[in-house]
């Protein structure tokens, strides 16, 4: 591939202006069900198998085949991985929209087009890269049926070309995706070359843009958050998996059953877990809750609508005491709503669901290697405070690809939390499954099959005094209430605490879950372009713990960042809260169905603060400015 | 003492030296006469008969006076009364986590036929090892007595209002979708409905029965078809049962021919005899066909309708290890480092 | 009767101790399925048809018969009708519980029992009338079937004979409640009649209770709040119905057919409604939905498990902006719970019910009479707003009998929205059915069968634009949500206002639905017995209008009083209303399942305010007591 | 331009004056190739053929690819995309609503026969008046391919997974349960689905019209049996489907006797010419007899199985008036002052 190198070496001459290095972002505009995943995946390996930072996101449309989908990549050597706003290299794939797209460009950014197409006479002042697909696909395959494939593999070369990737890289990227086929492999690298050699031949680098390799990934991983959770499960020790397909949580659930079948059959060639495909999320979670009544560990995965189908059984399991894990991989809503586009708006549904007087524990995870932990502590809390678990992910997170350091085996042994065996039942002489034997609200459990006359319970969810047994007096009603109550004031010993990020300033944030990524390049724009010192707390569970109460008081104003249209996070902190504390908060709440960037989040807070840009990009003062109410 | 006094001698002990008081439940709430205490007077009979140990049972139910009624027998077992129309699903995460137990789930005919049917249905086509009982009276009790999907039409209330959608035949039902044993019976029919209930604990599969059972506060007047007087006058049983456990010596055979002898999973044995000749227990299409005409008929089929030994069940297809999950220590359910590091490495 | 009507004032002198005149309350032990209600009944008609304002709720259990039951009747002069703690006048008719329903009475009771019991031996400070029940039904029949039900006509003479009830109003209160059955009426009042002698002749009145005529009852009626109910959703042109029994609910539909069968038959002899018992709760709103959208005045009614089961379709018809009325006659949750008992458990969850960002319009009737109104209003303001619309009413409403001023006629004429006609579409030569076109939020739409080419428009829970269209672009699903949460905004200046009370106090009391009669009594102990003057509020919809900021804002303290145990309504208060004013709120949440009595608010309330009861009654100054928080 | 090419002539009017481009609608997003376009290509002909007016169609459907199709066809009717499987109440509410317009529900395979079974089943039981279509391919689409509940047992997902759960027979269902014209066609047979979408469109009850409708992208490959090339092996016309509208008149009959004629509400004609002498389309148990033995013979009856037209539909049931309880006027859906003086008077 030497000609290869030197071409770009040659290119990367030519190009006159001052050069962006590794801090720019890629759309690749095309169709589903076009294949271009794997080329797009090719892209997004060679950049990070070069050392450079980067993320990539795929916005595809709620059908199966023949519309709009925009994958963006981005590369930043700070390690910015959130979704930023502008584009400046457009891979313009898809006739339908290409014209739209371009037009949607800043100045100075390029685009690399199919020539027929002529997008170049729509804009003066961008750079264009003309490429004659059906001429090159052609030199690589006449088989009709891989035309589409192929040029795909042939913009990563062509792209790769103008913005300086390393060809061994690419090939080995291409190698991975295409590990189990050989053949497939050979024709894409060599798809990928021709076009690399197309750009190094016929065209001149004309965009400031270029990947050059760095050191920032070693050790590191790519995975999407639905995988790590499914990961997670399977370390959790998870033995019974119930789902109803849905997007954006189904691969969640069917990359858990590859993982199982793969290293959870024992020596006897049995499987020591059972996964069902539900006919509905009534049943699903109406199985995770059977089987977690009899001793297993059970859980589910599903998005808003099954949410809300779950809601009756949600509050059995609550009333009942029974533990279940509910992976929430939250689009957006209401209704099927953008079944296809991320959200943070369950919140508040969750933590309250279903009728009566309910509080739901929801853990909130914001990277890939927090959707691997708290799938494990999920299990464990459920367990313990014999509850319904909410582990709140969300479409951004679950189903795109994200860097991380690679997963931490857990160290803590499995814990079952309060069950007593025969033995225990014998020397105890019966039990009463609803009292509070230890102060924390959380009664002691058999399991069924337990064998002692006096191990069985009547579990219902219907009114029960503390041996389980069928009662409608008020005094027995309201102390199982306050009882159930005092295991949620318990649990805010137990939940993830808070990341909080304090260094005494007078503006803090409060985010949770992916909008994290936003945050925390929001917070070096304010300070780098207005000098505004912020601090940070990144919720990570509800019930809340005492650090939030107390990052809030020692704050002026608290801006609560989140993906949803009421500002569900921020009602929960009211209601949580005193009132005192709320006086604090100030909302920043969207949801379009696109990740938030960090420059809506920045534009907004220095809105509200009153802040002007800061000339030398240091104005400590802004800090202190009065703020908008 | 007893909730439901039972045929047994209380001072005499089964295989397993239970005495039958050692499978009584709580005192009953339900009404006097109503037929779920009859039922739940056979189920204490059929376990104590067959020796089965109490802690092995669970007792999943929906909401109803029927599904109330595992209260009242076998406190010694563990119950769970769940949500309205939903026991189906409780009951197969329970059987999951725990194959080894005998899964006995009550429903009702609202909870099963009217709310629960999609689960019922789900159930149904799994194979799920478990005895599932319709307590069967064509109203809803609890709620004081409206119709339920198995009211047949025509049929009337007593505040005189007259059904005219057609009663859903749970018994076909079962049968069309993959339960491997399906009968219907009624509460007052002491010895067959003990005899199924035996021969039902014995299979290792979806039992499905339904259960006629006379709800004698809203439904048992002139003019429901689910009363004891309608019962006495159109209940036509098409197999006569006899069920033989593995523990008992077989007594004196039939003719063959004239008995349907099916061997059961667990080496006790099923005697029909069929009370029709051109009737075939083993074969849907001929059962579905009878219980089709039996409706235009206006008769009530009872006994066993199908049976089917061989299918495999919901455990077997999900190729389930041999000690229950629930129980599997963290060694078999948490992989090693070695695992995590492999995984690891294909991400990098 | 000339009898009788001496012997009541013999036994009148006779007692020597002051008289307490119009001031008890009577409960009956029994158990159910043993046809007591009817007695019971006659036995408030009684004291109703003698203008004594009077109440009476039924404590029942969750099966059918043979459990536990009482009766409770309350007779007040000045109008309270609310649950009072201390029963005064016991019939004791089941011996199960017996014993421990004389050992909770409060000394100088008086107690009504079958003489085989011997109660009397249980305490000296009590008075105790001995009945001989076999003796006395032998002699008015034979017929064994009946003894049950003529015991209890008995016990109605004997307690009137007693209280001094007035024998003519006794039989023609048997005669209504045996209306229809000439021979049932003879047996009954023959009955009370021999109670009613046994009582002259036998028994010396030793007790102060006294029921004596008044005229507060002139032109009133009886009424339970679901048929209250029934009969305004009848006179609100409903015409479709759908219901799936639960208790407490099924009354409100069984009688709401009963009144269209005789009222909403059409001179063809047609009915002009359609009635459906769905299979369950999911299918009973969606039925609801899709009748909506064709057009139809749409309701289902329901409890708890049932509006959790509704939590996916009310979402539907949220975002799709489809009118739908739902009543949740709310019983004690979380799952089965109590489902003979009452509460005020399902605001929070009905406010937000179902997945993603939604806000629902709340009717919260506290009398049978708004029962009545809010059943025509519900459908009013689902169809002006285009959305769902929850009635909060609750088991003691619902199921119990209470006195009202008769009904008045609607005189509003039906508004069926923003509905465009054929000739509407032709003359606008189309429409756009999301489109704010008045500046309110709330679209026009069209009906199915409008017969034009361009009525049509598709209805979809999925994202669309203004026209209905498929969409997944941002702008259009952030334009669309912003309307329809405007829709919210416009609603506050058209569900119905609170009702207030404010005469410039510091305290201020917040309350709703049934928690209402407890507070009016609880304000006159607090005024009379503390000297603390307080303001009311009774909040009567959400949206909360601005009323209820105001009211909050001009005092110092605002008590939420509520049957739930979470302080929905104030959680609700803390989310939609600025953080200072919540400064203010304080809460009083209880519930087991019984309706709130006044003194247990009382207490609370000097409890919190730290007052001393006011020697001459009068302690202004405790209204600005310093309270605790 | 027309969503969907039908093979008229967009020229020629029908019999109300409407070109076929009156009845099309939005250009498909779905796989190019997926039966569901055909379908809707023949609902758009036969509403063409019968001459329907497109406003007083309605078209209430589930989620999923086949219930996006609603979108495609017909965009002068209204439609509503309700939620998974619930369509049949939001039709059920729909109809009684407005019993004029004519119903044409749109429901998959998953979105029926998986979650939405349970409203499917008590939709049936009522009669009521719709045309309830299921564009079954035997797997989620819209999901990515997992297996629905009509998959059949054995069938193979392109990634190698093996359904061991009895498929659900729709039709079977249908007929047990109270469906007035039942049938099943593929998406493939132009003929035999438009005619039978015609007839269905006469009767004035539920029809249920299962349509194999391959997917192409997750349900078309060796193992499946829901496939283009499956379905051309195993195809299994049952009855030969005729039908002339009551605006046509009658052409030359069959001999008597090989061919059933069924007279449709509206006058129109159905004629079966059974192609198994035993077969008997007005007979529910043979019917269910018949199609259970399919089974086992792993063949795919087509055809209409089931008709009856004489059973009352719900809107007779109810008893509803005429004129649509939506457009009602308030004078007669608000009863006078003296209604409401004479219920004050009775609670005095
Ligand atoms: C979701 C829900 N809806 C409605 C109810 C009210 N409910 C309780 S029992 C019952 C019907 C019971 O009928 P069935 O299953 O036949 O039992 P039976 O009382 O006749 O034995 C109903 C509708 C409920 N508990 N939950
Ligand atoms: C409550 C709910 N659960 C799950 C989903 C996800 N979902 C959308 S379509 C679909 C299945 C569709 O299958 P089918 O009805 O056969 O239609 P097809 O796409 O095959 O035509 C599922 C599970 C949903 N939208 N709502
Ligand atoms: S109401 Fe009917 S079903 Fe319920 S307990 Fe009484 S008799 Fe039995
Ligand atoms: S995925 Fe299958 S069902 Fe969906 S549109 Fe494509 S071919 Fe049709
Ligand atoms: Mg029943
Ligand atoms: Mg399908």
């Amino acid at each position: 591939m030497a000609i290869g190198e030197t071409a770009v070496q040659d290119l990367a001459k030519e190009s006159g202006q001052k050069r962006i290095v590794n801090d720019l972002s890629i759309q690749v505009a095309t169709v589903n069900g076009s294949g271009s995943q794997s080329a797009n995946t090719v892209l997004l390996r060679t950049i990070f198998q070069m050392g450079v930072p980067v993320s990539g996101k795929n916005l595809f449309p709620s059908n199966i085949a023949g519309l709009p989908t925009w994958y963006t990549i981005r590369a930043n050597k700070n390690g910015y991985i959130a979704r930023k706003k502008e584009i400046d290299f457009l891979i313009a794939m898809n006739p339908e929209t290409a014209r739209e797209d371009v037009l949607a460009l800043a100045p100075g950014s390029a685009v690399l087009y199919d020539e027929p197409l002529n997008l170049n006479t729509l804009r003066q002042d961008l750079t264009f890269y003309p490429v004659l697909y059906d001429k090159l696909v052609a030199s690589v395959t006449t088989d009709a049926k891989l035309r589409k494939l192929i040029k795909n593999m042939i913009y990563v070369g062509v792209a790769g070309q103008v913005l300086g990737l390393e060809v061994p890289e690419i090939e080995k990227a291409i190698g991975k995706q295409f590990a189990a086929k050989k053949k497939a492999a050979e024709l894409n690298i060599n798809a990928a070359r021709v076009g690399y050699e197309y750009a190094a031949s016929s065209l001149t680098k004309a965009d400031p843009y270029y990947v050059q390799r760095m050191d920032a990934n070693r050790g590191k991983i790519i995975i999407d958050g639905n995988s790590a959770a499914a990961l997670g499960a399977m370390f959790g020790g998870v033995t019974v998996v119930t789902w109803y397909p849905i997007t954006p949580s189904s691969s969640l659930c069917e990359t858990l059953i590859d993982y199982l079948k793969e290293y959870r059959i024992g020596p006897d060639g049995k499987a020591t877990f059972a996964v069902v495909q539900a006919e509905d999320e009534l049943a699903a979670v109406g199985m995770v809750i059977g089987a977690g009544w009899a001793g297993a560990r059970a859980m589910t995965a599903t998005s808003g609508p099954g949410i809300s189908l779950m809601a009756e059984f949600t509050g059995l399991a609550y009333y009942v005491e029974v533990p279940a894990v509910i992976w929430d991989i939250q689009r957006v809503g209401p209704s099927t709503g953008l079944p296809t586009r991320t959200s943070q708006g369950d919140i508040l549904s969750n933590a309250y669901l279903s009728h009566g007087d309910t509080k739901h524990l929801l853990l909130i995870p914001a990277s890939v290697s927090e959707c691997f932990d708290f799938a494990i502590e999920a299990f464990e809390l459920a367990e313990r405070f014999q509850t319904p678990v909410f582990v709140m992910s969300d479409l951004d997170l679950g189903m795109n690809n994200w860097m991380s350091d690679p997963f931490e085996y857990p160290e803590k042994p499995i814990s079952r939390g309060k069950v007593l065996s025969a033995e225990d039942v014998e020397r105890l002489g019966g039990f009463s499954r609803y009292k509070d034997v230890d102060g924390d609200g959380i009664g002691y459990r058999t399991l069924p099959g337990t064998d002692h006359p006096q191990a069985a319970y009547f579990a219902r969810g219907s009114g029960h005094n503390e041996k389980g047994q069928y009662s409608e007096r008020p005094d027995d009603f309201e102390r199982n209430m306050a009882r159930i109550r005092k295991k949620f004031e318990t649990a805010k010993q137990a939940v993830p605490k808070p990341v909080v990020e304090d260094a005494g300033n007078k503006v803090g944030i409060l985010a949770y879950g992916t909008t994290h990524w936003a945050i925390v390049e929001s917070r070096d724009q304010l300070r780098e372009e207005y000098g505004v010192e912020t601090d940070y707390l990144r919720v990570r569970a509800f019930p809340f713990t005492e650090e939030i109460e107390d990052f809030i008081r020692r704050h002026e104003v608290v801006f609560v960042v989140e993906q949803n249209r009421d500002a569900q996070m921020l009602n929960l902190l009211k209601i949580e809260f005193p009132a005192e504390l709320s006086l604090k908060l100030r909302s920043i709440a969207h949801i379009h169905g696109l990740p938030i960037d960090a420059r809506s989040v920045t534009d907004e807070i220095v809105g509200r603060l009153e802040v002007k840009p800061a000339p030398a990009g240091k104005a400590k003062a802004a800090g202190r400015a009065q703020e908008q109410r | 003492m007893a909730s439901t006094p039972t045929s047994q001698n209380p001072q005499k002990t089964n295989r397993i030296g239970l005495t039958v008081l050692e499978y009584k439940g709580g005192k009953t709430t339900l009404c006097a006469g109503c037929g779920h205490n009859a039922i739940s007077e056979r189920i204490i009979d059929a376990m104590y008969e067959m020796g089965i140990k109490p802690e092995q049972v669970i007792k999943p139910s929906g909401i109803g006076c029927s599904s109330k009624s595992p209260a009242y027998f076998m406190s010694r077992s563990h119950s769970f009364n769940g949500v309205h129309g939903r026991m189906p699903s409780l009951a197969t995460g329970a059987v999951l986590a725990n194959h080894k137990l005998i899964a006995l789930g009550v429903s009702g005919d609202g909870d099963t036929a009217s709310i629960g049917i999609g689960q019922f249905v789900h159930l149904m086509r799994r194979n799920l090892p478990i005895l599932y009982i319709i307590e069967d009276n064509g109203v809803y009790g609890l709620t004081k007595g409206q119709f339920s999907a198995t009211a047949d039409i025509g049929s009337k209330l007593k505040t005189g209002v007259v059904n005219d959608l057609p009663a859903i035949d749970t018994c076909s039902l079962a049968i069309m979708l993959g339960a491997t044993f399906v009968g219907r019976s009624f509460s007052g029919d002491k010895k067959q409905l003990l005899t199924m209930l035996k021969a039902a604990i014995a299979h290792k599969g979806t039992v499905m029965l339904d259960v006629i059972s006379p709800c004698v506060t809203f439904n048992d007047h002139e003019g429901s078809t689910k009363s004891y007087k309608f019962m006495k006058d159109h209940d036509e049983p098409i197999t006569d049962v006899n069920f033989v456990p593995a523990f008992e010596e077989i007594e004196a055979d039939y003719e063959p021919g004239e008995v349907l002898d099916v061997t059961m999973h667990d080496g006790s044995r099923l005697k029909l005899r069929k009370l029709e000749d051109d009737y075939d227990p083993t074969n849907k299409a001929v059962a579905l066909k009878r219980l089709a005409e039996s409706k235009e008929r206006d008769e009530i089929l009872t006994g066993v309708f199908y049976v089917d030994t061989k299918a495999p069940n919901f455990i077997e297809m999900l190729n389930l290890t041999e000690a229950p999950l629930a129980i599997l220590p963290e060694s078999v359910v948490r992989p090693g480092r070695e695992v995590l590091e492999k995984c690891m490495e294909e991400l990098r």
